[in-house]
């Protein structure tokens, strides 16, 4: 509805100017996302959009709110898989019975992203979408071989996590398509789970982080699943320590093999603050403490 | 282009035109006068503008004032009016758990949802839950006892009565 | 009747906070009021070609914009010299950067909107033209011969150098059985007050009167520079400073942007809003430290200090911060070093650089975090060197309990300390045996903890020494006026204020003890220049000292004008009666009078008192410490911690003080006080820092990447008192505001260093961070490996 | 900060010298230009959006080739101001050496961020310097490399 200026935005904080709107549908949104030429976001829980816009760091012209479309809601069970709604927020996904049974990798990563009020608000779809490198849940999601839903004017289509994160904030997702859900493979009983970070202060942005998965049949680890973040442009995936552990006993050996491998894996970028040889040992560091602490679901 | 908002604030039906650009704590604060939500970074890092939206602490700051709309949300004020947080707030108050008061607003939000999702924790778990409250003067340990003194007062362990209770 | 001075009261205005009713400058809305935003440098240091404000002037909203030449006319230049740092230079500054650009975040522009977010709309079409020159970062690269210059307007890179030295300082390490030596540093950290600075100028142009809500710890300083350097009188000049969200030293000193609000209210007779954002206060408000230390001190055989020799280098910015300069801290490090102890000589140096970075200048615990660290840091060394406990090498060299009075060689006169008393009462609380025992049987387990200590003397109650003397318009003295309302209520306007301290209740307790009444009936007002008189504020830990002691005479005289007019009232002897539990009572304890019938006759009925006699029941005084020109508090710390050597993460478990501030009118604030400084001295130590890339880029000015302690790593931290009152005033109080932060953050390194001193490896730089301790392991190890 | 790197050209050190100066295959090359205008044969004027995650802005500003040792190495400086979000500059020296089927392509480059974007962005400089840069010598690579060898590699 459109309103006269009544009164000048006297406020703090002080957001560059944009139009908002509110999308009912995908269909919707799609079509309010097209309009806008390109210059259009998508907003959740505004948890990353809202600040960076605060800073003035970026001004889109239209912020399209997707919180009221239904496809995106709820936690559900079906044909073998867990489908999170990308509207789910964090303090859902720490509280959600269904994933800490069936994604118990999420439940671990929700403590440790930002503070309790953050994660009343913010949304895993969010977080997934913009592909933060330090963020957890884009690590959990790859370490749990989950696939990311993303639907569009062009359809609807699964996308595997291992072809989802392209690089510093990129994703696969096409200009407007919106991510709808996250699909994880149902993991068997028996299956070992374990996430760590490594930060300053509770809450921080993680120096490095592991989520990892595995499964042990017959004394010997088989599909194991490591990925690191804070390390690169996007989480990554330890391939070569996977291979390390694939075959082996979980032992202080396989371990020591995998924390070796990891040299293959990671190239972490220079950072003046933290240079990448030093996040590389503190890597190796995490993954061996996560290794030797992995636990099925109880 | 303004938007009519259509919210509860305070128990109170609300509405009225904002700018998309107005977040929901200048909103508050501007627009309905109430400004014990205060400001501190303008990006969800310090927890002084935390109120109650649906029950839960959310940062003012980081919500835009339309993204409210048919919500209730509840702020210092309108906890203090309904005596939600009364013992709470007398426990800050014996134990001296504010200095400047900028930070308190924040912390009571985030001490009242601990409460009501945790009535006795830890110490740990109430430093953890105040994890992103950032407070300057008092080094925290007065606010993590207050909150403590009230998880007792309210699990009836209360050994010393407070002010509220007399 | 029981005293109230020594009881925990709570604070009655913490009532307000606690219901959403503080009243901060940030809460403040005028009518007509302008909001301003500022155009910054980009860079640390340039030439600036052309600001072309076309685009930006026409937005819906802006009024107005100032460049350098329409606003700085309408203001004086400041200049941060003090007469009593002799050779210092500082050259003038004003609102807006006239040619040259000083440090990053320097304003260059100043726009005036309807609203915050227009201003800012408008910002961001201003053009700035701004041809970047090599900005001058590092203070020892400064100090060379022929370095560039990090302000074209000063002489050289020096702002100001001393040396103080006793006599026999290179006999005494020519003759010593032990040298011990480091070299720290300390980096560049800031207030990080949760209120960022704030004002709100209203000039009325229809009465040329100047009104600024000013979020500060002076107003008084600020309506002498109000009407200074604007041309005003000083009674045409109020400041109010209404609740303060935290301040800790940062929001007494003069900012450009405080000034230029003042300026465009006055040009435009419009109220203007400034409120900082969190990445202006990271890039404008005063930093702290900064300074590069070599250290050395010199022993005998048995452990007992000969000597100390420092040289301290500090950074302070492209010009030194008005009015208490920039140069302070260092002044004040090299006569704290090596306070606490018997030492007879001493040689310290003090160099004091321009940068192009943004001022340091006065934050909690002026000096102090630097001069203890040092000093604490080689006692430990020492401790090694002679192979004595950390507990008995301090038994061994602090100053005696009943050594007093006792001068320091850097010439600080200290009256009566308590060093041995705390250093025995910390013993106890810590138990450093079990420690020991303890860590060694974690260290099986590869858990590596540690603990360590450091004594501190804390300056407190300044007198005109620190800034009178060196021409700044610094008030030593505080006022108080105490009166009796018709009621027998009592109020008092100080001038001393609150930030949350609790100022207006430890006077509102001293005040009532004075006259008989409980602190309910002390109403007690702060922060007003019209409404209060002038003093010098709250700065230094002069709160309690100097503002109780202002409060407790004010309320004597006020006792006494009482007393003579009872005395007439019921025919007795006003020596004879005293004032008890709201009423005059005798000898015998019975009550005459109460203060209700007195306010009630002096008020309404004075027609029925004795002819001539004083019915004025205001007084007002004023006091300034005389005697030493300044005190000293004293006090020791303990910090227990965990390192965990394959991350570089400290986990810091403990932390314990025995403090002695005099005279303890209020032992829950005391308590909180130290608590509170106590984490701003640990948060430098471990996480704090203002990172600056080699073009003097502040690389971190965000909430998310500057790192404040927050409540999960911050430890519980245990407090015990020794009470030495100063015998200088009635009162005793001494003051407690930066007796947490002075130590923490050395005794904090001597633990880290404990418990990685199985491995051979030292910090010696802040913060600690997982990065300096990994480097710090990986050097200690390379020792070993190719000595 | 600096940055070093190299990178195989599938042409003639001549050819791929030719491209440096070639306007076009700046625009190209350069991450997010929207203009580029040349100025005379060494000197641009140019326009780049650069949009990384939650931070865009748009800069106007200058490339320049210097030190010039034909076909065998140049300085490709540029810079740009972003308006209120700060500014960004940087140089890269190239260096061109023959290599059997093609050129090896070395830079070392020192990236300079100033302003609001330093101080805020800080966490991700690095790595943006960083994509950046690759991204410009994978562009100068697919430029030189013809579509059909594109294709099939």
């Amino acid at each position: 509805m459109q309103l006269e200026e009544l009164r000048t935005e006297g406020g703090k904080v002080k957001l560059p100017s944009f139009e908002y709107l509110r999308a009912r549908s995908m269909e919707e949104a799609w079509a309010l996302h097209s309009e806008a030429g390109g210059d259009a976001l998508y907003l959740s829980g505004g948890h990353s959009v809202v600040p960076s816009m605060a800073l003035r760091l970026q001004a889109p012209s239209r912020l399209i709110d997707i919180s009221q479309i239904a496809e995106l809601r709820g936690v559900s069970v079906a044909e073998g898989a867990l489908r999170i709604g990308a509207m789910t927020r964090h303090a859902e996904v720490l509280a959600d019975p269904l994933i800490a049974h069936h994604a118990p990798l999420l439940s671990q990563a929700a403590p440790h992203v930002a503070h309790p009020a953050i994660r009343n608000r913010g949304t895993i779809g969010g977080n997934l979408a913009l592909a933060d490198p330090a963020s957890e849940f884009p690590a959990a999601v790859l370490a749990l071989r989950a696939e990311i839903e993303a639907n569009g004017p062009d359809g609807r289509r699964l996308i595997a996590a291992d072809d989802f994160f392209l690089d510093l904030y990129e994703t696969a997702l096409a200009p407007g398509e919106l991510l709808t859900a996250i699909h994880v493979p149902l993991p068997p009983e028996s299956r070992l789970f374990g996430f760590d970070e490594i930060a300053r202060r509770r809450g921080d942005y993680a120096m490095v982080g592991v989520a990892a998965q595995a499964d042990v049949a017959g004394g010997v680890i088989a599909g194991a699943s490591v990925t690191l973040f804070s390390v690169g442009f996007t989480p990554v995936r330890a391939r070569a320590a996977e291979q390390a552990l694939d075959g082996a006993p979980l032992s202080p050996e396989s371990i020591a093999r995998a924390q070796a491998a990891l040299a293959q894996d990671l190239d972490p970028p220079d950072d003046p603050g933290f240079p990448p040889e030093r996040r590389l040992q503190l890597a190796r560091v995490l993954l061996g403490r996560v290794l030797s602490r992995m636990e099925p679901v109880k | 282009m303004k938007h009519l908002l259509s919210t509860t604030v305070n128990g109170e039906q609300v509405q009225e035109a904002v700018s998309p650009r107005t977040s929901l704590a200048d909103f508050l604060r501007e627009d309905m006068g109430l400004t014990g939500t205060h400001l501190g970074c303008e990006m969800g890092a310090c927890g002084a503008c935390l109120v109650l939206m649906d029950g839960a602490p959310v940062h003012a700051c980081l919500v835009l004032a339309v993204q409210a709309e048919g919500c209730t949300v509840e702020t210092i004020e309108g906890l203090t009016e309904t005596g939600a947080a009364a013992d709470l707030q007398a426990r800050f108050h014996d134990r001296n758990a504010l200095q400047c008061g900028y930070c308190t607003n924040g912390m009571l939000m985030s001490a009242q949802a601990l409460l009501a999702a945790n009535p006795d924790p830890s110490r740990d778990e109430i430093r953890d839950a105040l994890s992103g409250n950032y407070c300057r003067c008092t080094g925290y340990e007065a606010i993590v006892d207050a909150i403590a003194a009230t998880a007792s007062d309210r699990a009836g362990r209360s050994e010393t009565k407070t002010e509220a209770a007399q | 009747m029981t005293l109230h001075i020594g009881q925990s009261a709570r604070r009655e205005n913490a009532r307000r906070h606690l219901a959403g009713r503080g009243r901060f400058v940030s809460d403040l809305t005028l009518p007509r009021m302008l909001h301003a935003v500022f155009v910054r440098s980009p860079m640390a240091r340039g030439r600036i070609l052309e600001i072309d404000t076309s685009e930006a002037s026409a937005c819906p909203g802006v009024v107005r914009i100032f460049t350098a030449p329409e606003l700085n006319v309408r203001c004086t230049p400041w200049v941060g010299t003090l007469g009593h740092f002799a050779g210092m230079q500082s050259p003038p500054m004003n609102i807006l950067a006239e040619e040259e650009v000083l440090w990053t975040g320097h304003p260059v522009a100043m726009i005036l909107a309807r609203s915050r977010a227009e201003a800012e709309d408008a910002a961001e079409l201003v053009m700035l033209d701004i041809e970047d020159a090599e900005p001058v970062t590092d203070g020892a690269a400064a100090l060379r011969p022929g370095a560039p210059l990090a302000n074209p307007a000063a002489r050289d890179n020096l702002c100001y150098e001393a040396v103080l030295e006793t006599a026999d300082v290179d006999a005494a390490f020519v003759g010593a059985a032990h040298v011990v030596e480091t070299s720290m540093t300390f980096g560049r950290h800031t207030a990080v007050t949760l209120e960022p600075r704030a004002v709100i100028a209203d000039f009325d142009a229809s009465s040329g009167a100047l009104t600024v809500h000013h979020g500060t710890q002076t107003p008084y300083q600020f309506q002498d520079v109000y009407a200074r350097h604007f041309g005003l009188s000083e009674g045409k000049v109020r400041v109010i400073a209404p609740d303060v969200g935290g301040s800790f030293g940062m929001k007494l000193h003069v900012y450009n942007e405080e000034m230029g609000a003042v300026a465009a209210s006055l040009i435009l007779g419009r109220p203007v809003r400034y409120v900082a954002d969190r990445l202006e206060s990271f890039l404008s408000d005063i930093h702290a430290r900064d300074h590069i230390v070599k250290g050395r001190m010199a022993l005998d055989a048995d452990g007992t200090i000969l000597a100390m020799e420092v040289d301290d280098l500090t950074q302070v910015g492209a010009v030194s911060a008005y009015p208490r300069t920039s140069a302070a801290e260092g002044n004040q490090v090299i006569r704290l070093m090596g306070a606490p102890y018997r030492m007879p000589d001493y040689r310290g140096r003090l160099s004091v650089a321009f940068q192009n970075k943004v001022q340091t200048s006065q934050y909690r615990a002026v000096g102090h975090p630097i001069a203890c660290a040092v000093t604490e840091a080689l006692v430990e060394r020492a401790a090694e060197a002679t192979e004595l406990d950390p507990f008995e090498i301090r038994a061994r060299n602090l100053i005696a309990d009943d050594a007093y009075p006792h001068v320091s060689a850097t010439g600080y006169q200290f009256e009566k300390l308590s060093h041995q008393a705390c250093l025995a009462k910390l013993h106890e609380m810590m138990d450093p045996e079990a420690l020991r025992a303890e860590h060694a049987s974690l260290r099986k387990q590869g858990i590596h903890r540690g603990f360590g200590i450091a004594s501190f003397v804390e300056i407190t109650n300044p007198g005109a020494a620190f800034y009178g003397v060196g021409g700044a318009r610094i008030s030593a003295q505080d006022g108080a006026v105490v009166r009796m309302m018709p009621s027998g209520d009592i109020h008092c306007a100080i001038s001393v204020t609150e930030q949350g301290q609790g100022t207006e209740t430890i006077i509102a307790q001293v005040v009532a003890d004075q006259l008989g009444v409980t602190p309910e009936r002390v109403s007690v007002t702060t922060g007003d220049t019209a409404t209060t008189p002038s003093g010098g504020a709250t700065w230094a830990c002069r709160g309690a000292g100097i503002g109780g002691e202002t409060a407790l005479r004010a309320g004597r005289r006020l006792r006494d004008r009482i007393l003579t007019l009872a005395g007439a009232l019921v025919q007795a002897d006003p020596a004879s009666l005293r004032l008890e539990n709201g009423a005059v009572v005798d000898g015998s304890g019975a009550a005459r009078i109460t203060l209700e019938e007195i306010g009630r006759i002096a008020t309404y009925r004075p027609d029925t008192l004795p002819d001539g006699i004083d019915h004025s029941l205001t007084v007002a005084h004023h006091f300034a410490p005389t005697g030493y020109p300044f005190d000293f508090t004293n006090g020791i710390q303990g910090s227990l911690v965990e390192v965990d050597v394959e991350t570089g993460l400290v986990r810091i478990l403990k932390h314990w003080i025995v403090e002695d501030c005099g005279r303890i009118i209020n032992p829950l604030l005391v308590d909180e006080q130290i608590r509170g400084g106590v984490v701003q001295g640990l948060g430098p130590a471990f996480f704090e820092e203002c990172q600056y890339d080699a073009d003097g880029q502040l690389t971190n000015g965000s909430l998310a990447d500057y790192l404040v302690p927050m409540a999960c790593e911050m430890p519980d931290i245990e407090i015990a008192h020794i009470e030495t009152p100063t015998g200088d005033t009635i009162l005793g109080a001494k003051g407690v505001g930066e007796a947490g932060t002075a130590a923490a953050g050395a005794a904090a390194m001597n633990a880290v260093n404990d418990a990685l001193r199985p491995f051979g490896a030292r910090l010696t730089q802040t913060p600690m961070t997982p990065l300096r301790i990994l480097d710090a392991l990986d050097a200690a190890r390379e020792e070993r490996t190719d000595p | 900060m600096k940055l070093d790197g190299e990178q195989f050209l599938n042409a003639d050190p001549q050819t791929v010298w030719t491209a440096l100066f070639d306007r076009d295959v700046l625009a190209g090359a350069i991450p997010g230009c929207e203009s580029l205008d040349q100025l005379s044969a060494t000197e641009f004027a140019a326009v780049v959006k650069l949009k990384i995650g939650p931070v865009s802005a748009r800069f106007k500003g200058d490339v320049e080739l210097s030190d010039i040792v034909p076909g065998q190495s140049c300085t490709l400086s540029g810079k740009g101001s972003g308006g209120i979000a700060g500014f960004a500059k940087g140089a890269a020296q190239v260096t061109l050496t023959p290599e059997a089927g093609g050129t090896r392509l070395c830079y070392d480059a020192d990236v300079a961020v100033g302003g609001k974007l330093a101080s805020l962005g800080n966490r991700l400089i690095g790595a943006t310097a960083q994509k950046l840069t690759d991204a410009f010598f994978a562009n100068l690579s697919d430029a030189l490399t013809p579509p059909e060898e594109a294709r099939s590699a």
